[in-house]
């Protein structure tokens, strides 16, 4: 076994296994970290795909930004951990992991992927990081600027709804 | 390079515990978890198919979905702290006052 | 060619998205800026840039200089004449939307924000690209473009209400985008492209087992299922019309199905001939029919019947996507037609009525025949349009849609698509009860409401009537919109 | 869309002058709706009804001035609209047929009119009155004239619409919206059938041209069909479509109820035109009834007839009683349309429609002049509750109304069929038709001839007992409240207004307006028209006389039962009790169509608690199979199926609440109703 096929496997075991302790844990905080751990896991294997670039993405939006946003919403709105909690649940998720992931894993067993190949690698470490940044004003040069417009419509929607809990003004309804 | 099977693998079983998470916990917030969680699952796929894409398709698609991804928590988290302040609880099972009757 | 060029050369076709967003950015800086927030100017900008890119699309439509079937953006969006005449429909039903809001006194909250006006201009830009997508980029782009807005303008009258509709809708939503997602990067793993529309990614669809074809598929169009709230993706549906006002509803009721179902028509054009995909969407037009149609039967609310009523027209409309031909395409559009008039009336005249009885139960709405004739009467009028009645346009809208689907039943012979008919027909004598429900209570019931009727509503009065009138007048000439139908789906 | 319609070449015709003279009428009365409709209550009530009666009055006139002078066929037809290459025709089609139903049509509604500007005169709501009376007549004219069934749909539907109008015309009482209700959800449950007759129509002729079609079905004729082709199927279901409104078995219960609305409006609606409007449609296709529909025609308007005037014999409301006898009379209609005597059932179309407008309007006066009791008591101050239309609480009014009762007698006489009037002459056609049908046709055939003569004596039964129960013996209401007494003893006949069309409509009613012979109509000019093709019988000496012999019988015999009348109830027992029920036509209604639809409802309305059924079912069908599998090796399954049943419990419980509220819930939902669609699918492809 390669080195590379170690280090895969490594984090795939530690972001499923952290994905599992999120479906598990009864602590919310945990979920929260344990959520952290599986987006680094993911940020890893995105490394081991050979896109550098995405795993940083994914360190700083994801964890930097969503994650702390998590966090906020999770101590904004604590209560006792064991309120939420069920027996049947533990059971129940068992259950519906293994069907979906069952199904899924017989239907997709088969499938010819038609992935594009190349024959070698056509990008090193920092050409995938020129090269994305070219395709993103060229390209999909739309895509870029819509998605600019979305994030100012969240922002502002975001903002006003947020705002309200803010406002001492305004009683309740 | 790694097979390609073993990310579709992963990316299943993150699948399928995201749903699980969707499914089953009553905090509002776990469900976003569970989401995100789907959400990667999907990037995994892309970011594996797209290893050898001369146009980077599946890079940049997964980019697209980490943006989106995080516009779209900002806003679930905006409505969830209006919710907290309404209802004064984020569980699934007490907020039903809309229901068939 | 040069990328530069090239994205230079397509800019011109991106005009109505580049007017919008500006609109949007008027909208932003007068609510920076202005002090006071009781003058219509959001609603000014707003409508000013709607009429001004409805010229320009017109203008389109009918210049024949112009190219028919262009790709533009690197294949990102395409233009030809059905999607500038769907966009057309957009800009009708956002005009007809920012009206409702301003005539109507109840909906003030959004009125008075600028917010409403940003939010609702970006749905639309988002239906605006979805109709004219040819790449999953700009699919699931323009999906979210026009789900987050929606989720934030339902939870916007911030009650407890409202709130939670809010966020039911958006944890559904976000549920139906992630399943949408995985669908996505299966596809993009087993054709190796997200353009939709090119003929080598057709060439590696079809190359694709049959038996995997449809879960992919189903995958993907399970985010545009949730869009229109068809079966089995429309449990959010019922709920999210309790919670929240009219104004907003009337908002995720058209603009969104339309741009979807026009999305869903290209899709289906691409397939046609496909018999798996077919079928699948015949299921699920047919379980729609059924549990929209007879789920509305029991309903005492208003609200909720309205919102089955919702998923019930979806799968009337669905029905015209079955057939995949010419006529299947025109009476689909000829449908949505009547449908993006006679909604908005329907949906304005309940929220009138519940104001005035404080109620939103059926039983409330006794004996307001009487005391609001006219508006009784309007809404009658709507009612037979969505049942599908002999004086209005729905009743041909009807008609074409059946034909479709009988055309196209006598070629294949599949009996799944006769249950659909079947279905379909029983539907719509179902339909007769529900829809009939109200205008009962309006008519045959003793007036029993202690609480004053207000009087002053001469503008809602013209603005339902001229709502109204197009569908009217649609039904003593609908060959004329058939035949510009005819013209226009040729470009499919 | 044109592969789908076959293509058919449609020649168009530009009208005449007695075309457009026929078009001239059929705006008259629209013109009057739009002009009545939306000027309401800002012109004075007298000058209303006055312009709505003089307009009817020039139609009339008008209508038998195209009458003598059409002749032959005069077919008009235009493009209505186009759809790409298929176009869609409208057409008028005037001929001796037509011209006669528009004049007595545009007759009886004229004095319906004259009749209403009194009987409305102190009636509530009366501003909307005759505008949909106008309607009304604007759509049966349109009915009667169109040449293409698509347009006849468009006024069928709208004759519809005005009929629910006016039998909901006094909305505030609770039975009249429920009579205009029910009687507009049984006549749009038979309009199905028309709409699924017009596709056929279209999917095999391309057209719904009435005369196009009678020559496409000529050119290949019915016999070649087959017993389910397409002519024949369409044929049934014009004639489903005509079973709502021509009130036939089973379909005919709301005839009955829709009663509730203006006595006028009965005589008009229920009694002359409106139901007729089916017969008149049958007619005018029974080119298409071929085959077993003929016989199963004649089967239904038998079963119609006798069960309605069964029915008839057991009601006290005394407008019902005519309503069960129109139902019952459409039955007649019906066997003759079916054994294929066009003429016979038009002819009886027609004298029905005077004699029955006259029992009603007679009959009309008498309420009138009941409820003007009621109101003079509540002007004293006194409110008391009186069912007017009650006929144990009437009598007597032969002394008081004596034009009434004679013009009353009249047309009683020409309803059970006595020599030297009208129906006389009228029943005695249907008669003799289904005798000659019985003579060529099976044994069976001559049990539907019994139950038409039995119907005789039925019908001259319960006329009678209704001749007695309101003109003989004394007032019996005062049996009762002794306090009515001042205000009978000042009834008076009514006024001319009323009396007008009551003497016009009785002299209408005798044989010599039909027939110089008052004992055969063969040879009697109707006759001699012959406005719809159809077999002539021979004259039977004995028909005649065995009718007559029948009714006189049955007359004296009801004579002798209610002569002294006096007790207050007839006891409902054993049989009556069965016929004061409807047969249960209503129930078995209820039972067999709206409950399953309701059902089917709830079904869907909660899915959640079907699935949970159906998982606790299996569940339970586990047990049971462990507890059997128990005497064989109660170690090893057991375990085993405990775990599955706990598994599928504990989903049962999340479904248990789909749609409660959860949106959890609504995931699972989505999820596995999605997962099953897409394994069927894969299980089906």
């Amino acid at each position: 076994m390669k080195l590379i096929e170690i280090v895969f496997f490594f984090f795939a075991i530690q972001l499923l296994s952290s994905a599992l302790v999120i479906l598990f844990t009864r602590n919310v905080v945990y979920a929260a970290i344990a959520l952290m751990s599986t987006l680094l896991g993911v940020a890893a294997l995105f490394v081991v795909a050979g896109s550098d670039l995405l795993a940083v993405v994914q360190l700083v939006v994801y964890v930097g930004g969503v994650l702390i946003l998590l966090l906020f919403g999770v101590l904004y709105t604590y209560r006792d951990p064991e309120s939420y909690f069920e027996k049947k649940h533990v059971l129940l998720s068992i259950v519906t992991v293994v069907c979906i992931a069952g199904a899924l894993l017989f239907l997709l067993s088969d499938l010819p992927f038609n992935y594009p190949q190349l024959e070698t690698s056509p990008h090193d470490a920092t050409g995938i990081t020129k090269r994305t940044g070219y395709l993103w004003i060229t390209n999909n040069l739309l895509v870029f600027e819509v998605v600019a417009v979305f994030l100012l419509v969240v922002l502002v929607g975001a903002g006003w709804i947020a705002s309200h809990v803010l406002d001492k003004s305004k009683k309740d309804v | 390079m790694i097979p390609i099977d073993y990310y579709i693998i992963v990316s299943i079983l993150l699948f399928s515990i995201g749903s699980a998470i969707v499914f089953t916990r009553r905090n509002i917030l776990y469900v976003l978890m569970g989401i995100e969680l789907i959400f990667n699952a999907a990037n995994i796929n892309l970011v594996a198919f797209g290893q050898l894409d001369p146009y980077l398709n599946g890079q940049l698609f997964s980019m697209l979905i980490i943006t989106v991804a995080a516009a779209e928590s900002v806003v679930a988290l905006a409505i969830v702290i209006v919710l907290f302040k309404k209802l004064n609880t984020i569980d699934l099972n007490e907020i039903t006052q809309l229901k068939e009757k | 060619m040069n990328i530069l060029d090239h994205i230079q050369e397509s800019l011109q076709y991106l005009a109505p998205e580049g007017m919008l967003v500006l609109a949007l950015l008027a909208v932003l800086f007068a609510d920076m800026f202005q002090a006071t927030r009781k003058n219509a100017v959001f609603a000014t900008l707003t409508i000013g840039c709607l009429l001004s890119v409805g010229v320009y699309v017109g203008y389109e439509l009918f210049d024949r200089n112009s190219i028919p079937n262009v790709e533009f953006m690197s294949n990102m969006l395409v233009q030809n004449p059905v999607i500038l005449f769907s966009k057309l429909l957009l800009i009708i039903s956002g005009i007809i939307e920012i009206v409702f809001i301003q005539v109507y006194h109840y909906s003030q909250y959004l009125r008075e924000r600028g917010e409403t006006y940003m939010l609702f201009l970006a749905i639309l830009l988002g239906c605006f690209f979805l109709v004219a997508s040819v790449n999953l980029f700009m699919v699931f782009l323009s999906l979210e473009l026009i789900s987050v807005p929606s989720y934030m303008l339902v939870a916007s009258r911030l009650d407890k209400k409202s709130t939670e509709a809010g966020m039911k809708y958006l944890l559904y939503g976000a549920f139906a985008t992630g399943v949408m997602l995985f669908g996505i990067s299966l596809i993009y793993g087993l054709t190796a492209g997200l353009d939709l529309f090119s003929e080598r990614w057709i060439l590696a669809f079809a190359a694709i087992p049959v038996f995997s074809k449809w879960i992919v598929l189903g995958l993907v169009l399970a985010a545009l299922f949730f869009k229109t709230s068809l079966f089995p993706f429309h449990p959010w549906t019922p709920d999210t019309y309790e919670g929240s006002s009219w104004g907003v509803l009337n908002i995720l009721s058209t603009l969104p199905k339309i741009a979807a179902f026009i999305f869903l028509m290209r899709i289906s054009a691409l397939f046609e001939g496909m018999q798996s995909y077919s079928i699948l969407i015949a299921v699920i037009v047919g379980f729609s029919l059924l549990v929209g149609n007879f789920s509305a039967l029991v309903q005492q609310n208003v609200r909720r019947l309205m919102a089955y009523s919702s998923i019930a027209q979806g799968g009337f409309i669905g029905m015209a996507l079955l057939g995949g031909g010419d006529l299947s395409q025109q009476s689909l559009i000829f449908y949505l037609v009547t449908y993006l008039f006679s909604v908005p009336v329907a949906l304005f005249i309940l929220d009138y009525f519940e104001h005035i009885s404080k109620g939103d139960a059926v039983n409330n709405f006794k004996g307001f025949g009487k005391k609001e004739p006219i508006m009784s009467i309007i809404f009658v009028l709507v009612m037979a349009t969505l049942i599908g009645l002999p004086p209005t346009a729905g009743f041909f809208a009807k008609i074409f849609v059946f034909t479709s689907v009988w055309q196209y039943y006598e070629t294949i012979q599949s009996p799944i698509l006769l249950g659909v008919i079947c279905v379909a027909v029983a539907g719509t004598v179902a339909s007769v009860f529900y829809y009939m429900k109200v205008p009962y209570f309006l008519f045959f019931k003793e007036f029993e409401n202690t609480v004053i009727l207000t009087s002053k509503h001469k503008s809602s009065l013209v603005f339902v009537s001229l709502t109204m009138l197009p569908v009217v007048v649609l039904f003593f000439c609908p060959d004329r919109l058939m035949d510009l139908l005819k013209v226009i789906v040729a470009y499919i | 869309m044109n592969g789908l319609i076959p293509h058919i070449d449609v020649p168009l015709i530009s009208a005449d002058d007695i075309s457009v003279l026929a078009l001239t009428i059929f705006f008259m009365p629209i013109i009057t709706f739009v002009l009545l409709f939306f000027t309401g209550k800002h012109i004075l009530a007298p000058i209303r009804s006055w312009l709505a009666t003089g307009v009817m009055a020039v139609m009339f006139v008008l209508s038998l001035y195209l009458h003598i002078h059409t002749e032959g066929e005069h077919i008009s037809r235009w493009i209505w609209f186009e759809i790409g290459s298929l176009k869609f025709t409208a057409s008028m089609l005037v001929n001796n047929y037509s011209t006669t139903m528009m004049v007595i049509a545009t007759f009886v509604s004229l004095m319906v009119h004259l009749y209403s500007v009194e009987y409305m005169r102190e009636r509530r709501n009366h501003s909307k009155y005759f505008p949909y009376l106008a309607l009304f007549v604007s759509s049966m004219l349109g009915i009667i004239l169109s040449d293409n069934l698509m347009i006849t749909f468009i006024f069928w539907e709208l004759v519809g619409l005005a009929s629910f109008l006016l039998i909901g015309f006094w909305y505030e009482k609770d039975s009249s919206a429920a009579a205009a209700k029910k009687a507009f959800l049984f006549n749009k449950f038979a309009d199905l059938a028309f709409v699924i007759a017009i596709m056929m129509l279209f999917a095999n002729y391309g057209t719904a041209e009435i005369s196009v079609l009678k020559e496409q079905v000529s050119i290949t004729p019915l016999l070649n069909a087959g017993i389910f082709g397409m002519p024949i199927l369409i044929g049934f279901m014009i004639w489903f479509a005509t079973v709502g409104k021509s009130a036939q078995f089973p379909l005919y219960v709301w005839l009955p109820d829709a009663m509730a609305g203006p006595t006028p409006v009965s005589a008009l609606l229920h009694a002359a035109t409106m139901v007729a409007a089916g017969v008149f449609l049958l007619l005018k296709t029974s080119f298409f009834l071929g085959d077993w529909v003929g016989n199963l025609i004649t089967i239904i308007g038998c079963i119609t007839a006798v069960l309605a005037a069964l029915q008839a014999m057991r009601t006290f409301d005394a407008k019902k009683v005519l309503a069960f006898s129109t139902v019952s009379q459409l039955g007649y209609m019906m066997m003759a349309v079916g054994v294929g005597a066009n003429d016979a059932a038009f002819f009886h179309l027609a004298t029905h429609a005077f004699f029955k407008a006259c029992l009603f309007l007679s009959v009309g006066a008498v309420i009138h002049s009941m409820h003007h009791m009621q109101s003079h008591q509540f002007d004293h101050g006194q409110y008391k509750d009186l069912d007017t239309l009650d006929m144990r609480l009437m009598g007597g009014f032969r002394k008081k109304m004596p034009l009434t009762f004679v013009t009353y007698l009249i047309s009683y006489a020409a309803l059970i069929g006595l020599p030297f009037f009208s129906g006389f002459l009228s029943k005695d056609a249907i008669l003799g038709a289904l005798y000659d049908w019985a003579t060529v046709s099976n044994t069976w055939t001559w049990f539907v001839v019994a139950a038409a003569f039995s119907t005789v004596a039925i019908t001259a039964f319960y006329m009678t007992r209704q001749l007695i129960f309101i003109f003989f013996g004394e007032f019996r209401l005062l049996k009762t409240d002794m306090s009515y007494k001042q205000y009978f003893d000042h009834i008076t006949e009514s006024k001319w207004l009323i009396n007008i069309p009551l003497i016009a409509l009785a002299t209408l009613s005798i044989w010599f307006f039909f027939s110089i012979n008052p004992l055969h109509a063969q040879t009697g000019w109707w006759m001699k028209q012959s406005f719809v093709s159809g077999e002539h019988h021979v004259f039977h000496f004995f028909i005649p006389i065995l009718a007559s012999v029948l009714s006189i019988g049955a007359a004296v015999i009801a004579a002798n039962r209610y002569k002294n009348v006096t007790v207050f109830v007839d006891r409902y027992v054993g049989l009556t009790k069965m016929f004061a029920q409807n047969f249960y036509i209503e129930k078995s209604m209820d039972v067999l169509l709206i409950r399953p639809v309701m059902l089917v409802a709830e079904l869907c309305g909660s899915t959640d608690r079907w699935i949970n059924h159906l998982i606790h079912g299996k569940a339970y069908f586990i047990l049971v199979l462990a507890q059997c599998a128990d005497v064989f090796d109660r170690w090893i399954i057991d375990g085993s199926v405990h775990l599955v049943s706990a598994i599928i419990n504990g989903i049962g419980s999340f479904f248990r609440s789909y749609l409660k509220g959860n949106v959890q819930q609504y995931f699972y939902f989505t999820f596995i109703a999605f997962a099953l669609i897409l394994v069927w699918l894969a299980w089906y492809l």
